[in-house]
C-alpha cells in the first residue's frame, strides 16, 4: 500500500532528532511491548510481513503522531484478536472471558536466549531456483501500486538499476503478508543511481541499493 | 516552522519515549500513564490466559536492555581490522564471520558487511518501517525509527551525516542501503590513523553505534587513543 | 516538496467521509477565518503561491490531523508575522503593541462583491511567449523533487503523457511561492494514461489530467 | 480498522468542523472552544491594528454563505442543456460562458468545462491542496478537501464514484481532472432523459454539486420531475 509509513524521499518530517546516551527502553512499558510481541509470537499465529502490514494499516496520523512503541501495542492488540488469541472485549476489561481455555506459554524462558543469538527460522527458503536476473543485469524496478502490502518502495518504481548482488531466494512479502502464499523466490541487492532515482540535482556519484524481489523486477 | 535541527542531549526527546515524529512544535501525546496501565493490563491478561510466561518477558527485557547491543558489533569490526582473513571472510559470507564471534539470531539471520574506504561511504537505513540488525547492534535508536532520518537518508545522505557532524568529499561515493528485506547490514567503518598500536578491545571500545550505521566515522579522542 | 499534502496515489487514508445537507460553515470560526484570509490577503504581502506553501509547510501528522480551516488559521498567523503585519506577542496576548501603527483596511466592504464575481487579477499573465510543447506532442514530466513548493506531484513524475491543450501563460508557483520571480510561462493540461501512473491493474481506457507547466515537462 | 465505508447524515461528521482527515477511530481534536477563542482574539487585534474592517469580513462571510454556491452551477448547466450555442461556448471559452450569466472572480478566472457522455466520465480532484471552482460551486465540502478523496480520486477514480453510488460501466472512459495549476474544473453532466418538457430553471433545480464534480449524475426524482 502507498501508505505514510513509504516514506523514502519525502521532506517536511522536521529534523533528526538525536538523543546522546539513549536508554534502550524509555519507560518500562515499551521493553513489555517488545516482549509481549516476541513471546506472543512464539504462536506463530502470523508472520514478520502480517506484523509489517498491521503496522502500515495503523492511519496515516496516528502512524506520525505515535511512538514506536505505540505502534507496536496497537498492532499487537489488533493481532492477537484477528487471531483469536484475545478479544476485544477482554482487551478492554482486563479480565479473561469466562469459560476460556488456559493456554500454556509458547515462550519459555529457556528459549529466550537461542531466540535472540541463534534463531534460523526467518524468511530464507532453502529451495532451488532458476534466478530471473543475473548479476550485472540492467532491471526496471515495475510500476506497481498494490493496496495490501508490498516492499518496494514508492520511489523506486519505475526507475531503472542494475543487480548488485543475489541474496538467494525468500518468501514474498506481498502475499505472505495476507497468508495467501510464502510464493519464494530471488531476492537481488539492486543498485539504482541517486540521478536516476532523485533526478538531475542529486550527487552524480551517490547511489541508493534497494533489496527487490523477483517479481518487483522486469528486465530494462 | 524551523525545517532543519540538530538537538543533542537526553533532554532532547521526551523521557517517556513519545513525540519523536519528526520534532514538531506541537506534540501529540498519549498520555504516559496511559499507555502504562494499558500495557500493564494487557500483561496481566495474557499471563492470566497462559498466552506468556513472564519470566520469559523479563528474561527478553533484559537480554536487549543487557546483552545485545552496539558492543557486539564493534568486536566484529575490531576483529576484522587486526585480522585481515577474518575481515576477508566478513565481507564474503558476513553471516558466518559474525557468528564465528557468537552473533545471530532474530534481525541478524541474513547479514551484509559493507566496507567504508577513503572514497566510498555507506549508510543503512530502512525507508519502510525501521530495519536493523538487532543481534549486534542491539534495538534501534529513536532517531533512525523516526520519519526525519527514513524520509531523507534516501534523498539527502549528505544532508543527513552533516547533521550528525560528517562533511563527505564531493569525490566520495555514497552507498544508502535501504533495508527493504531480510537482509540486514552493518557498516564496516574506516580504521582511524594512529591506532597500530591498539589492542583489539582497545579498537573495540573506539567503534561506535553511529559509525557501523554510517552517520559517523571512528575517530580516536584526543588523549592519546584512550578512554 | 515532497509532503504528505502531495497525496495522490496514497492508500490507507480512510472511507470519503460524506455529509448530506452539510452547511457551508460548521461553526462561526470557520468563516471568519476565510473572510479574515481574504482580507489580509488583500494587503498583498504575499501571493497564491507562497500561501500554499505555507500549509504544505504545516508538520505532517499535524496537517493530516487538524480540520481545513484550522490549517489556514495556522497559516495566516505564520504569514503575517512572516511579513511584518502582527508580531507573535501581538497574536499571543491578543494586544496590538504599543506605539505600533494604525492601518487602514486594505480590503473594505465594497470591495467584497467585485472580489467575489469580478475578480482579474490572479496568476495568468497577457505576455506573448513561444509555447515550448504543442497540442498532440507526447512529453515526460520531469523527475525533480525540490524541497520548495512545487505543482507538480510525485505521482506523475518520470511519466509520459500528451498535450491536451495549452492554457496560455501563468507564473511558475516554484519561483513565484518563494518570492523568487514569476518566471511566466505556458501551462498544459496534459494527459496521462491511468496505466502508465499506475501500472498494468489501472483500467485500461481511464486517465488523469494535469495541468503542467513549461518547466515541469521535457520533449519524450 | 476498516478502510472502506461512506457514511451519510448530517451526524457523520463532527459539528464543530473537526476530524474531517479521514475517518479514523482516534480522533485528535483540537478543543472547539480553543479554537472559537483564538479566532475571536485574532479578529480583534486585527480589527484594533487597523488591518481588517469588520464590515468587511461580515460581507465575505454572508457572500460565501448565501450568494455563491452550486445553484450558479446548475443555472450554467440547465443553460447549456436548453442552448446549443450556449453550450458550443462554454465547452470553447468556458470563463467567458460563465460570466454571461454573470459569475466569475477568484478560484474562477479560468474556467473550463468538461463534458459527461454516454462514453466519458469526468471527475475532479485536486490532489495538492482543495482547488475547487468557487464562483460556480462556491466553497467545497468537507470530503472534497479530505484526504480520503484527494488521495484515491487519481488512483481508484471507479472506485471513489461507486462509493457514491455511481457505477461506471467498463467502458466509459474516465477522465480525472487533477486541478494542479489555476484552471479550475467544472463538469457538465448529461441531460436526464425524460426532461424534454422541463424549463430551463426546473432543469437547474436538478442539477446537484456532486453532479458537477463528477461523483454523482444528474437524475430526475420518481415523481416525475417535480421537486
Amino acid at each position: 500500500m502507498n501508505g505514510v509509513h513509504d516514506m523514502g524521499g519525502m521532506h517536511g518530517m522536521g529534523p533528526i532528532q538525536y538523543e546522546k546516551n539513549e536508554p534502550v527502553f524509555h519507560a518500562r512499558w515499551e521493553g513489555r511491548v517488545l516482549a509481549l510481541t516476541r513471546a506472543i509470537g512464539a504462536w506463530r499465529k502470523w508472520n514478520i510481513d502480517a506484523g509489517r502490514y498491521q503496522i502500515e494499516q495503523i492511519p496515516a496520523a496516528d502512524y506520525l503522531r505515535m511512538s514506536y512503541y505505540e505502534k507496536w501495542f496497537t498492532r499487537l492488540v489488533e493481532l492477537m484478536v484477528k487471531h483469536g488469541l484475545v478479544t476485544h472485549a477482554e482487551v478492554e476489561s482486563g479480565k479473561r472471558a469466562k469459560g476460556s481455555p488456559k493456554a500454556t506459554p509458547a515462550l519459555t524462558p529457556a528459549m529466550v536466549a537461542p531466540l535472540v543469538s541463534n534463531w534460523k527460522s526467518a524468511t530464507g527458503r532453502d529451495v532451488r531456483l532458476a534466478p530471473s536476473f543475473k548479476v550485472g543485469q540492467r532491471v526496471r524496478a515495475r510500476n506497481i501500486n498494490p493496496p495490501g502490502h508490498t516492499r518496494l518502495p514508492r520511489y523506486a518504481r519505475g526507475k531503472l538499476g542494475t543487480i548488485d548482488r543475489d541474496h538467494g531466494v525468500y518468501v514474498f512479502p506481498d502475499t505472505n503478508a495476507q497468508f495467501l502464499g510464502e510464493k519464494p523466490q530471488h531476492v537481488y541487492s539492486v543498485l539504482f543511481a541517486a540521478r536516476e532515482l532523485w533526478g538531475a540535482e542529486a550527487a552524480p556519484r551517490d547511489s541508493v541499493y534497494l533489496d527487490l524481489w523477483d517479481d518487483y523486477l522486469e528486465p530494462a | 516552522m524551523t525545517r532543519r535541527g540538530f538537538v543533542t542531549g537526553a533532554g532532547a526527546v521526551a523521557a517517556q519515549g513519545h513525540g519523536h515524529g519528526g520534532g514538531h512544535e506541537h506534540e501529540h501525546q498519549a498520555v504516559p500513564s496511559d499507555l502504562t496501565l494499558r500495557v500493564k493490563a494487557l500483561e496481566s491478561l495474557l499471563v492470566e490466559k497462559g498466552l506468556v510466561d513472564r519470566a520469559a518477558l523479563d528474561a527478553l527485557v533484559d537480554t536487549y536492555e543487557h546483552k545485545v547491543g552496539p558492543r557486539n558489533g564493534a568486536r566484529v569490526v575490531a576483529r576484522a581490522w587486526v585480522d585481515p582473513a577474518y575481515k576477508q571472510r566478513l565481507l564474503t559470507d558476513s553471516t558466518a564471520a559474525i557468528a564465528e564471534l557468537g552473533y545471530g539470531g532474530q534481525q541478524g539471520e541474513y547479514m551484509v558487511v559493507v566496507e567504508n574506504t577513503p572514497k566510498v561511504h555507506n549508510l543503512v537505513v530502512c525507508t519502510l518501517c525501521s530495519c536493523y540488525p538487532w543481534p549486534v547492534l542491539g534495538l534501534p535508536p529513536v532517531w533512525y525509527k523516526s520519519a526525519p532520518y527514513r524520509s531523507r537518508a534516501v534523498i539527502d545522505p549528505r544532508g543527513v551525516v552533516r547533521e550528525f557532524g560528517l562533511e563527505l568529499p564531493e569525490d566520495v561515493d555514497v552507498r544508502v542501503w535501504d533495508s527493504t528485506a531480510e537482509i540486514r547490514y552493518l557498516v564496516l567503518p574506516e580504521r582511524p590513523a594512529g591506532t597500530e598500536q591498539l589492542s583489539e578491545d582497545r579498537l573495540a571500545a573506539l567503534v561506535t553505534r553511529d559509525a557501523m550505521i554510517g552517520v559517523a566515522k571512528v575517530t580516536v579522542p584526543k588523549a592519546g587513543g584512550q578512554r
